[in-house]
């Protein structure tokens, strides 16, 4: 071989849910057979809904990680209204739900509840999992949310964010994008549709707070959502995890395309994935193809009026400088990031 | 144990004996040296096993009661006010999930204008909460309601709230006879949940029930207080066994053996009534009292049976149904449909107004002369209040009303004495 | 527990709820062919193969290889690979070396000893071969698999024909090549060498072969004419290229013309080059328009041959030859230009093509040949003589290894229907897996693995191979950046995208089942699936 | 059913004070009911708080309008708050100050009442001098116990002992002692002064 040039050697890899030469333990959460489907069939999201499956991708994983010790808390809310229509339930896990503005705090109870028990050595050891929608999270339920924070009650927040208030069909929550056209922001006036200079990115927020773990995720990236789900159970205190789920209603993109959306989403960077843990930013998923935000804008209706006969190009610009913002600011095109 | 203490002090150390664990405590006045009270315990290792929660809001404590009684923890909070109207969501949620946690409602008014004196408008803005409301007469009896509180709760999965008339109470220093651990055990045993959060056999809880079951899940919510209406006089009465003294119940009368006038009233003011009671007795008035403990599940038929030999009643009440009259009597009215009573609503006390022997007594004296109007108010400024109607009527818009009264009045602060 | 009614409810209930009734298309899977294995000349399943190798099993992938062609080793280092072309990976970043892993697969092979077993059953029937090369060694390789009892002649020394003769050792050492000769003879073939046939149906008759399957390839260097002197030395390539096999090196001195474009062309300047020469390629057009295989030329221009590209050989004289230089015209076709160059030149070697010597066939009735000098056959590869079919340089076709490999095959799927008294019906193709129905995202980034080259001085200066082979580990990560096209190779990722678990994952190698009680015919699984191994399909409404 | 209405500002501890001498009523196995006049507490407001103490239960809640006694820990108030209204006539006065009912401009208006009833003690001197801190209501409480005689020194005391403990309660108890001497002896003064 000393004669022979040397040879370059390239790690393979998989952005695949499973891969069937990997060691088991080393697949994802999903590819499993034995999976929890927490979630199950027969419940009645929309086809193609991001939510149902952020929220399949979420608990099951939280379930692996925690040897099934786990019990959720649910906001009101497409999620909640799909899943638990009497007489049926899709849930496997010990589940309830409330009202659309407190499930941070349920959960807070309930993990005091199991701490207690835990003390007088009645209970085991048993993670709570919150979650809900943008509008039950970022807006109604935020105060809620904040206080769970601050506190640092033990439990994680998960976050579906889907950009509005979809299940009381398609208004603007705080987490609608700019310019998106919902049922409370019509592509009227000067400036048709959301606002911008209006909204909030609740990651950010939570990040304020100084808790042990903020994350973003999208549906796009199972491995990297698997992976955060699993590292904030490994952790106490507060935590929370925003996952963007696409939905094919509100967006008003085909139920095929719901994960592309989401790809989309995070390879022009309007949709920053990264994690941070006490409020300091650790590493953030690189993007692999940059695009341009038009990419992402162009396949929803809701962006619709930016397109057409007279384009809206500078309200595209004004989209994409956000898009740059977040690059900038997350690091999305370093290579040291991802 | 006899000892002296302020009521809101009894309520803790009462609450403590109950083996709570977990209370949420958001700061209101006038509960507030309740929960701080429990707190101290609960840092100070006294109260062992109990999670004490800084919440952020009233919102926040009854949502995560909710979570932790659904988790098959004893839940305990106490509010008062403009808190438990800001909680109002999750006070409904919790009663229809069935959640037995225990709240105490340190009475207060409500704004505007904002007013932190006593009076019942907060509880009985949620009469049809689905909660049990119970009434305490005295501290002896707050402290006595809140053990028996749990029991009921837990017995019946649904939440109860005890209700103690701020400041009057709460910041009042009287004897109360403190139980010992032993016997609240002896008399409460531990929560054994109806349905919990468990891992090992997960449900799902706070499902959407459509127009099929609504109706039916309703129903069942109102046959759980009739059940109740059944469980309190049992409760009371295996209290007494353990205890040795009446505490709770639905109803209780005062000197109506015989009488033609009787006084309907809940809570403290109940004191002041009997003393002025006794003392028109004296002077050869037949008139005795009826204190209401349970307001939901109202008694109807305790009431009634109580009526059924006077002539008639006068609903003493703190609350104002603003449009109608009384909130109490009302209910008392449907209580005596059909048996040809008559009967007077005063309300009374309102935002801490003073209720005095002296003002009861020519109420009472008229009564008995059934020259009450069939809603009064007792002790209302009628120069202030008709000045202001007069201005009102000359001039479509004046103003704050408030404000132009508290000129008419000559302050700025409104005094109790 | 006692459950509140309606409010609560039991777990996972909701499996009750067949949401299928909502569907309006419903996804299936299937298997679309592959670019690659639709272009292979040699009719592999080259995705089939690198499926087996992705996972380490080489020997699983050496046996599915070999189901269509036993020369893995001799692929890996002569086959043109057209494959690479086709395949789609190329949009992505680079073809995968689809080449190097069949190398490593054949050598595997070698090293590891694997053996073809003999078939379970005879048939009974005799077939004769006439030519050892790639094409009947196929041929003989899918006849004995088929029990058939085979027999190859060959007028040469040696198996493998013009593998052996045409290609220079440092492409293709004679070892592997043995081997892979060596391993069909095992399977019970009877190989019989040095052994001309002269008449073929006498041949047949002699010896009770039921049929026959004639691979001669094209041995015969095509000649020009090129006024020269007597002193002049002109040779022809392949005569060149098979006296290098031999004992008796050619003499063709120091200075070596050689005259063509093809890879024939580069293997003789490239073969004197190790021998101490000089070569230089005259060819009359440009680099672009020579049929040789432009890394062959890159090679060769490496290794220090010479070449005068848009000339042609005017004359020929002694130690010296005189070049036109050409241009091309309009149409691309190289025209002389009147401007003349000498050259020193001790050997002028001709490598124009070759012709087949088709003596074998005199006198057998219906046979034909075209006016190009090779014979018709049908789609069956059969002869106008029922009973002879024939394969290789010999039929119309593409000239090179894989192409015979291929027809060897097909002609003994042919000859067995035949025997058999039927004809043979090839199974229907899919549908080709083309780029569009792939979703790339789900492919890691991943370049081709470059395979090591000798390097420069030993390149010219000896007959070792040039081209390494990958090690293991680098041939399985060659292996695994294969996309897959158009068949599923359990990514999971319809079971993981689903929103409503309607996908049943049936376990390692039985792939996955769509659960129709549930699935909402969303799409998800086909927009999601890499490989484009799901598609939907209209429900009846 | 004697009845003291105690009149401060806020930060005084006028409620204490109510409290204090419910304790101390109680340990003497009496009932005894005390209470402020609920507000929002801010420090320098005036403030009233009340005490019943009697020989059977109290379950009188309206506030003390005719007290048997008036406990007044700030003289500033005299001319800010009717403190006196509803006084009994003959009932007690027990005022924080260094001055005479004269120099305060009390003189008509309890001028033929019991003078052995009406008394003063500079009790945030006390304060300061035994708990360092200008806080008058528990030596006031000392002084009360004198010209009252409704409840005895010793369960000021133990009233004390019940809400402070440790130095504070050791110089809280010395300034109720001293303030119950001075106000002996100012009852004796009056009362010979009287005669």
């Amino acid at each position: 071989m000393s004669a022979l040039q040397t040879v370059k050697f390239y790690q393979t890899g998989t952005f695949t849910v499973g891969n069937r030469l990997l060691a088991p333990e080393e697949r994802s959460v999903q590819a499993n057979m034995q999976r929890t489907n927490s979630l199950n069939s027969g419940h009645r999201a929309c086809q193609g809904c991001g939510e149902a499956l952020g929220a399949r991708y979420a608990i099951d994983a939280a379930m692996n990680a925690t040897n099934r010790q786990l019990i959720a808390a649910n906001a009101t809310g497409c999620l909640e209204v799909f899943s638990t229509p009497y007489p049926e339930t899709s849930w496997q896990i010990p589940w309830i739900h409330s009202l659309f503005g407190n499930t941070a705090a349920v959960a807070t109870g309930i993990a005091a509840a199991i701490k207690v028990k835990k003390q007088k050595g009645q209970g085991q050891d048993v993670c709570v999992v919150a979650q809900g929608g943008d509008g039950g999270t970022t807006d109604i339920g935020f105060g809620c949310l904040s206080g769970m924070f601050e506190r640092n009650d033990d439990v994680l927040y998960i976050c579906y964010d889907n950009g509005g208030y979809m299940n009381t069909g398609v208004q603007r929550s705080s987490a609608t994008p700019s310019a998106a056209r919902t049922a409370t922001t019509m592509p009227l006036g000067p400036e048709p549709g959301n606002p911008f200079g209006q909204g909030k990115f609740v990651p950010a927020i939570a990040m304020a707070h100084e808790i042990p773990y903020v994350a973003t995720a999208t549906v796009a990236d199972l491995r990297d959502l698997e992976n955060k789900v699993t590292k904030a159970m490994s952790l106490r205190g507060a935590r929370y995890i925003h996952i963007l789920v696409p939905c094919p209603l509100g967006w008003g993109t085909a139920s095929h395309d719901t994960i592309r959306m989401a790809r989309l989403a995070k390879e022009t960077g309007i949709f920053p994935v990264f994690e941070a843990e006490h409020g300091e930013l650790k590493s953030a998923l690189a993007i692999r193809r940059p695009l341009p935000v038009e990419e992402y804008l162009r396949p929803q209706k809701r962006f619709a009026h930016l397109f057409g006969k007279n384009p809206a190009v500078e309200t595209i610009a004004r989209i994409q400088a956000q898009a740059d913002k977040n690059i900038r600011r997350y690091g999305l095109l370093s290579k040291e990031a991802a | 144990m006899l000892k002296q203490c302020e009521g809101s002090h009894a309520v803790a150390e009462a609450v403590a004996l109950c083996r709570p664990e977990v209370i949420c405590a958001y700061p209101i006045s006038p509960q507030t040296h309740i929960v701080e009270g429990i707190g101290e315990m609960v840092k100070s290792g006294e109260l062992k096993d109990c999670e004490f929660i800084n919440v952020e809001s009233e919102f926040a404590a009854m949502s995560v009661a909710i979570g932790s009684s659904a988790a098959g923890a004893r839940t305990y909070t106490a509010t008062a006010s403009q808190g438990l109207l800001y909680m109002v969501e999750a006070v409904y949620n919790a009663s229809g999930l069935g959640l037995p946690i225990v709240m105490t409602v340190a009475n207060r008014a409500i704004g505007a204008p904002i007013n932190i004196w006593n009076d019942h408008s907060d509880s009985l803005s949620q009469r049809d909460c689905g909660w049990v409301q119970l009434f305490a007469e005295t501290n002896q009896e707050a402290l006595d309601l809140h053990i028996q509180a749990f029991k009921l709760a837990e017995e019946i999965s649904l939440p109860v709230m005890v209700c103690m008339d701020g400041f009057i109470l709460t910041h009042a220093y009287e004897r109360v006879d403190m139980p010992t651990q032993e016997q609240v055990d002896a008399f409460l045993p531990p929560y054994e949940p109806r349905q919990v959060l468990d891992v090992n056999e997960p449900v799902s809880i706070g499902a959407m029930v459509g127009p099929e079951a609504f109706m039916e899940v309703r129903y069942l919510a109102h046959a759980k207080q009739m059940q109740a209406l059944e469980r309190i006089p049992q409760l009371a009465a295996e209290f007494k066994s353990v205890f040795g003294r009446e505490s709770g119940g639905l109803i209780r009368s005062y000197r109506t053996e015989d009488a033609e006038t009787i006084v309907i009233a809940m809570g403290s003011v109940l004191g002041t009534i009997k003393d002025t009671v006794d003392e028109m007795r004296e002077a050869g008035h037949k008139i005795g009292v009826l204190g209401i403990t349970s307001f939901r599940p109202f008694p109807l038929v305790e009431v009634a049976a109580a009526l059924k030999h006077c002539k008639r009643f006068v609903v003493l009440e703190k609350s104002l149904a603003v449009g109608i009259g009384g909130i109490v009597a009302t209910n008392v009215r449907m209580a005596v449909t059909g048996m040809g009573l008559k009967g007077y609503t005063v309300v009374a006390g309102l935002g801490g107004r003073a209720i005095t022997m002296k003002s009861l007594t020519g109420l009472f004296e008229k009564a008995g002369r059934d020259e009450l109007d069939p809603v009064n108010f007792l002790d209302l400024d009628w120069k202030v209040v008709n000045k202001q109607l007069e201005r009102e009527r000359e001039k479509r818009r004046t103003g704050p009303a408030a404000e132009a009264m508290l000129r008419d009045v000559g302050a700025v602060a409104a005094r109790n004495y | 527990m006692q459950k509140p009614f309606a409010i609560t409810l039991n777990p996972g209930s909701s499996l009750a709820n067949h949401t299928g009734s909502w569907r309006t298309a419903r996804p299936v899977y299937l298997d679309r062919l592959p670019p690659c294995n639709n272009q292979c000349p040699a009719g592999e399943d080259i995705q089939g193969w690198l499926f087996h190798a992705e996972s380490g099993n080489y020997e699983a992938a050496w046996r599915h290889l070999t189901r269509d062609n036993p020369f893995a080793a001799i692929m890996g280092r002569v086959c043109y690979h057209t494959c690479e072309s086709a395949c789609n990976r190329g949009k992505i970043d680079e073809a995968v070396g689809i080449n190097s892993v069949e190398r490593f697969l054949g050598d595997e092979a070698i090293k590891r000893g694997w053996k073809f077993a003999a078939p379970e059953k005879e048939s009974g029937k005799k077939v004769l071969i006439v030519g050892a090369g790639p094409s009947g060694m196929s041929a003989a390789y899918h006849l004995r698999k088929l029990g058939h009892t085979v027999t190859v002649m060959d007028a040469g020394p040696y198996m493998g024909g013009m593998m052996r003769f045409g290609i220079p050792k440092y492409r293709l050492p004679r070892e592997v090549l043995d081997a892979e000769m060596q391993r069909i003879a095992d399977m019970g073939v009877t190989v019989r060498l040095n052994s001309k046939v002269d008449n073929i149906l006498e041949q047949m008759k002699s010896g009770s072969f039921d049929a026959a399957f004639l691979a001669v390839g094209a041995h015969i260097g095509k000649r020009a004419m090129i006024p020269s002197g007597d002193a002049a030395k002109i040779v022809d390539a392949i005569s060149v290229l098979r006296s290098m096999e031999g004992e008796d090196k050619p003499m063709l001195g120091r200075r070596v013309v050689v005259y063509g474009g093809g890879n024939t062309a580069i293997d003789v300047a490239r073969s004197v080059k190790r021998m101490g020469a000089e070569p230089i390629i005259v060819y009359r057009r440009t680099r672009d328009k020579a049929p040789a295989h432009d890394f062959e030329i890159e090679e060769a221009l490496q290794e220090g041959v010479m070449v005068k590209w848009l000339s042609t050989i005017k004359q020929a004289g002694d130690h010296q030859i005189t070049i036109e230089k050409m241009a091309l015209d309009d149409k691309g076709f190289p025209q002389p230009t009147g401007e003349f160059e000498t050259l020193e030149a001790d050997s002028v070697v001709l490598a124009l093509g070759q012709d087949v010597d088709l003596g074998l066939l005199n006198g057998v009735p219906g046979l034909e040949v075209t006016k190009d000098g090779v014979v018709k056959v049908g789609t069956d590869l059969m002869t106008g003589h029922a009973g002879i079919f024939a394969g290789g340089d010999m039929v119309p076709a593409e000239r090179n290894v894989t192409v015979a490999v291929g027809h060897g095959k097909k002609a003994a799927r042919n000859i067995d229907a035949w025997l058999r008294g039927e004809t043979y019906a090839p199974p229907p193709k899919h549908e080709v897996a083309q780029f569009e129905k792939l979703n790339p995202w789900y492919y890691a980034d991943a370049p081709k693995t470059v395979r090591p080259m000798l390097d420069i001085i030993r390149r010219q200066s000896t007959f070792e191979e040039v081209q390494g082979g990958l090690d293991e580990s680098n041939a399985l990560f060659e292996a695994r950046r294969c996309l897959s096209c158009g068949n599923c190779f359990e990514c999971d990722n319809c079971y993981g995208v689903c929103p409503d678990n309607a996908v049943i994952k049936l376990g390692p190698g039985k792939r996955f089942q769509f659960n129709y009680d549930y699935c909402k015919g969303c799409g998800m699984c086909v927009a999601e699936c890499p490989c484009g191994a799901i598609k939907m399909e209209a429900e009846e409404i | 059913m004697f009845q003291v209405r105690i009149h401060g500002r806020g930060g005084q501890g006028v409620v204490t004070a109510a409290e204090m001498l419910s304790i101390a009523a109680f340990d003497e196995g009496r009932h005894a009911q005390a209470f402020p006049s609920f507000g929002s507490e801010r420090t320098g407001a005036p403030v009233v708080a009340f005490c019943r103490i009697a020989d059977k239960e109290i379950r009188l809640r309206e506030p003390i309008m005719a007290p048997d006694a008036i406990i007044i820990q700030d003289p500033t108030l005299l001319h800010q708050v009717d403190v006196f209204a509803g006084l009994k006539k003959d009932g007690y006065i027990l005022i924080n100050t260094t001055k005479t009912f004269e120099q305060l401009g009390l003189g008509d208006f309890v001028r033929d009442w019991h003078p052995e009833r009406l008394c003063t003690v500079s009790a945030t001197e006390l304060s300061l001098k035994h708990v360092g801190r200008p806080v008058p209501n528990v030596p006031l409480l000392g002084g009360f116990a004198a010209v009252s005689g409704i409840i005895k020194l010793e369960s000021v005391v133990m009233a004390i002992r019940d809400k402070f403990s440790g130095k504070v309660a050791d110089g809280n108890i010395a300034a109720a002692t001293e303030a119950y001497d001075i106000v002996v002896a100012e009852m004796r003064e009056a009362l010979t002064h009287h005669a």
